[in-house]
């Protein structure tokens, strides 16, 4: 069990650490373009993908996903240098935060827009029948996507192995759900069918353990679950959002039920101390590789494109 | 795929995909059996390769997206949309996923997206336009169009293997249509093609090889550029070549100007709205690559297509009008 | 109630007289293009629209609203002459039989793609606050589409005055419901925070009551309702479709509860003829009406246009 | 509307509307209090027009249907699509409703649905990208883009009166600029304009009238056309004559080839990508009604706008290869 809580800890400080990397290395003018970053929301990604296997099962994420990659291959580089648009990112600076690929994990830009996508990716792992499932990762302003509701009902219809993953923060950018979300999701998900559970997303174990049984009965029966994860943002809906329409009463709620910060509690302090400093290390590593990484050559990565 | 219609030759390609590619699924409403798709296209194939077939719920851009995740997958989907009018809703999963994921994923994607574009048969204002213009130029996005004279099953199959989506353009006209080889005419007409995959077609009439007029159309009007082509023979004995691209964008001009370098005038001719269609970038790729004949171009006029069949006629592309427009052209070049 | 039972009589026979002379004219080849037939639904238009006032509230239909226009104007010829294109024609043959506008009502030929449009209209109503509602007519096929779903929330979210009227068939074309609808639509709706009611459309006295209540209360609340009528389509789904996706006991049960049929046996005999033949007779005045009406002058309908 | 920048004059646009028209309606996502919109257009309005400004769920082609509804029913909304990219949501709404109804059913639709298109910001592939074709030549769709030269307040309460869906093209980069006549520049330059509701505008330097080339272009890029022609002024002398229309489709010719005419080149540049473009159809008409000079067209390679800075620069049009390519034309003219 200590093992599983450093194991965690360690990921998602990670996650943390990195994002913090990220806000700092934006302040002082040296990244373009924007972020959405997921303070607060670690544990949902580690948690869940640390029963995955990104060769054998598809995970699709979406404009906030630097937590599920980091959880996923543990490799910063492969994020600040996508950032910086070095030949070190994850997609060699072709993406930029919002379109990145780590094997089968891939994310875009276009809100909701991947969660028909990874019903097309279940029903590949079904026709295979390998064994892989899929995960699809999403917002609560995803729900409202039509296409998204309509991607619910094909993956109930055909009955494929896929779990729906609902990070729900509350807000869709300065959003609150509340005013534009008739009903609830709960409701929503049971009518088309599909199994759903809640995660009040506040203790990494129990989210890591709930989530490893949600992957394991998509795996066992092959067919959709449906898992809302609550949580809280931290970070500003992309750079420079002062998040002004967050109450003082929500980000104190979340400041004493931080999953991070809990679960770090939890973690005998001299070795806590250690994975800190070893995180710390592994960020500054990374941080440096990525400045020394060259620029991509456009003239080879657009070579042979203009068909 | 020798097959006498455009529809059989068509459903042959098909078939030879499901049976060739054990990845290749049909996606769309009502494609399965009994129905086989509005426009039958798919009659019996659900029966033919069981589990192939999947027949969706009205959900366009659900299960064009789900193609998508098929295609990311390494399958090779064929998504079918009932009328092309309804190729509105399915921009955003071809322009903003499948047509990125290639580059940005490096991955090829393997997908063929075929709808039946087009007018003439009084289905009104949202099911007889030819929207193939919204994937004109959207990079790596193919449209492709085969027509009587281009195997469509040929096509389609090649389609499926491009590695990025292909946006495959049918005409509602056309099903029914036989296969111009097969038609009475084809002994006296004389046939070029250049170009692999996607060919470019040359019709001439043999004995009429000096043009006095090109017409460079695609598709579902061939058949109407063919019928002028024999009518100015017939009656005036005016030489009409007929040139007939089938990978409409990107553009593959040079099959098209090895065949019409030097023609003394040309006459563009396509089913969309004439401005910002297809011919416009043609006109101006000719004009860049030097051909300096005349040039003129004729398409539908930008308005609502009306349902009366005299409402349809001033909006479309007629006979009427092009015979009177090509009559003073030839005229005057005389 | 006997002057009920003749009105609501003589509106529904009017429809499926007419709905069965199109499919004669169509026969002789008289006619292009295509059509959908409503026969064995026309208790819901009738019964729904006789509460409305097309002046005042607006009502949205689909590709299958030739009983909705006739329900709401009783004049055949504007939807023969529509059909063959004449001037005499709801739209002067500009839309043909599913692009059509009567006063406040309006159809168009997207699946599904008025029901969005709809909301518009009841936000409309609601900000003037004149007591107008409106009615969006849509099939089961259409439940299933994402912006259909996206109206739900808004009209919702909004609380607009609205009648969402689902008029299910059990069929979209020739695809069974049950195949790709997951779930059932009374969850849907319900999810949606939506009251929700049910109608087993047989008896077409009970189905007009039913609305009255319906419509009284859309009106008097201002909030969305939601009605699922079930019910069956004797025509084919558009001309020369063999219907072969219907079984024949579904027909059968239909057949005994056809709700024309079921209110005709409520009716004096006497009456019933009279009605009958009055029907008729308006149904060949109005087919010579429209063959003797011009055809509508392109440059006139379409001056001005190409702006 | 003689705000200092073009956030500001559009700002002042909305405000009139919301004063002036009591059904005005603003609608789109986060565009209320405390977040104004993704680029802080609609800041302050919710506060000061209670009622009036709609935040909406993320359902783009919800609440565009829900617009066209409410213009069907006589009412004004303005719509916010939060970036250009998300207009594939909603071309459905726009092509088979909006554009249908005026004709269909006999009745103005009033609606203005507006967005900001455009690159060079490193936001990548579904972030930057320059998507107005979607809507070029659409019957009884209006495109129109402002600019630092055509007030975007002006040219949107002008749109809201159109009587058809008006798709209104802003610019990212835009939005800080200073309209050009608060530019230091300003006193140099000589403006003339020609149209009313969406004037095309000509800028010369003056002391330059002679034109050694003109560049023809809207929207965002006219800051990089304004930038050529001052810099080519100062470093080369070299006079060159800028042309902004800001009725973008249906393409209003006539005050375009009234400043052109008599011009010896031209160099026609868009952002969007260059086949089946813009500039393709401006192209061509110019050629149809007999303008003789050279043209040649500059735009967005067909690629997928990449995120780094240096690939992003090798797809979007910018100032080294437009230098380059007016340097050597200008030479070759000489
Ligand atoms: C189709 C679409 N609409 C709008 C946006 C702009 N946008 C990006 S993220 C976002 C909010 C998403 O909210 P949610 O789904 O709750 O995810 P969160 O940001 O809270 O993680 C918006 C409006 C987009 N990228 N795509
Ligand atoms: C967006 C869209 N997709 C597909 C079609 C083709 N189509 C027309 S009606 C129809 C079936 C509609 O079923 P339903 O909503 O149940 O209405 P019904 O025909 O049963 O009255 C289909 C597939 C269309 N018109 N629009
Ligand atoms: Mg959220
Ligand atoms: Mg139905």
């Amino acid at each position: 069990m200590n093992e599983l809580k450093e194991s965690l800890f360690r990921k998602m400080l990670l996650i943390r650490k990195t994002e913090q990397a990220i806000d700092a290395l934006f302040s002082m003018g040296l990244l373009r373009g924007t972020v959405h970053g997921c303070i607060g929301q670690e544990s949902i990604a580690v948690g869940l993908l640390s029963h995955l296997d990104p060769k054998v099962d598809y995970i699709t994420g979406n404009h906030r996903s630097h937590g599920h990659y980091l959880a996923l291959c543990g490799e910063p580089e492969g994020l600040l240098g996508e950032l910086m648009g070095k030949r070190i990112g994850a997609v060699e600076g072709r993406g930029g935060s919002q379109h990145i690929r780590y094997k089968n994990f891939f994310t875009n830009g276009i809100t909701g827009g991947m969660v028909p996508i990874a019903v097309g990716l279940a029903f590949a792992q079904k026709k295979r029948g390998h064994g892989g499932i899929v995960v699809a990762f999403f917002g609560d302003g995803a729900m409202n996507e039509g296409y998204v509701m309509e991607a619910f009902n094909l993956a109930s219809v055909l009955q494929l192995p896929i779990l729906f993953a609902l990070e729900n923060n509350g807000f869709a950018m300065s959003t609150d759900q509340k005013t534009t979300t008739a009903g609830n999701f709960e409701s929503r998900i049971k009518a088309f069918g599909i199994e759903y559970h809640f995660d009040q997303a506040t203790n990494a174990i129990e989210t890591y353990q709930k989530c490893g049984q949600l992957v394991e009965q998509v795996r066992r029966k092959g067919t959709p679950l449906f898992a809302e994860f609550q949580t809280h943002r931290f970070s500003g809906h992309s750079k420079s959002d002062p998040r002004e329409y967050i109450s003082e009463e929500l980000d104190a709620y979340w400041r004493t039920n931080d999953p991070l910060e809990r679960l770090g509690k939890e973690i005998d302090p001299g070795k806590k101390s250690q994975i800190e400093l070893e995180v710390e290390k592994r960020i500054e590593d990374a941080k440096i590789r990525s400045m020394q990484s060259p620029f991509p050559n456009p003239e080879n990565e657009y070579e042979g494109e203009e068909k | 795929m020798a097959r006498t219609t455009y529809i059989e030759n068509l459903r042959e390609g098909l078939k030879e995909l499901l049976r060739t590619e054990v990845e290749a699924f049909l996606l769309g409403e009502d494609i399965a059996e009994p129905y086989g798709g509005a426009f039958k296209v798919t009659k019996g194939l659900s029966t033919e390769f069981p589990g192939r077939v999947i027949q969706t719920p009205m959900s366009e851009q659900g299960f064009v997206g789900m193609g998508m995740g098929m295609a990311l997958a390494g399958m090779k989907p064929v998504v079918e949309i009932m009328f092309g009018d309804f190729s509105t809703l399915i921009v955003d999963q071809l322009v903003n996923h499948g047509a990125k994921f290639p580059w940005l994923y490096k991955t090829p994607m393997h997908i063929v997206i075929r709808t039946p574009m087009g007018g003439y048969r009084g289905y009104a204002a949202t099911h007889s336009q030819s929207l193939e213009r919204l994937f004109f130029g959207q990079p790596n996005i193919k449209v492709v169009a085969p027509s009587i004279l281009q195997d469509p099953g040929r096509l389609l199959i090649h389609s499926l293997q491009q590695g990025l989506p292909v946006f495959f353009v049918e005409n509602k006209l056309d099903y029914p249509r036989k296969m111009l080889e097969q038609t009475k005419n084809f002994q006296d007409l004389e046939i070029q093609r250049r170009g692999l995959e996607f060919p470019t077609a040359q019709v001439q009439v043999a004995g009429f090889e000096e043009p006095d007029l090109t017409i460079i159309t695609y598709g579902g009007l061939v058949q109407m550029a063919l019928d002028l082509q024999w009518k100015f023979m017939i009656e005036e004995e005016v030489a009409i070549k007929v040139v007939v691209p089938s990978q409409l964008s990107p553009l593959a001009l040079n099959p098209i100007l090895g065949f019409i370098r030097n023609d003394p005038q040309l006459l563009l001719l396509e089913e969309g709205v004439q401005p910002f269609g297809w011919t416009s970038e043609l006109y101006v790729r000719l004009k860049e690559n030097g051909f300096e004949g005349s040039v003129s171009r004729v398409g539908s006029k930008p308005l609502v297509i009306g349902a009366a069949q005299v409402l349809e006629n001033h909006v479309l592309p007629g006979m009427d009008r092009l015979e009177e427009t090509i009559r003073k052209r030839v005229e005057k070049h005389e």
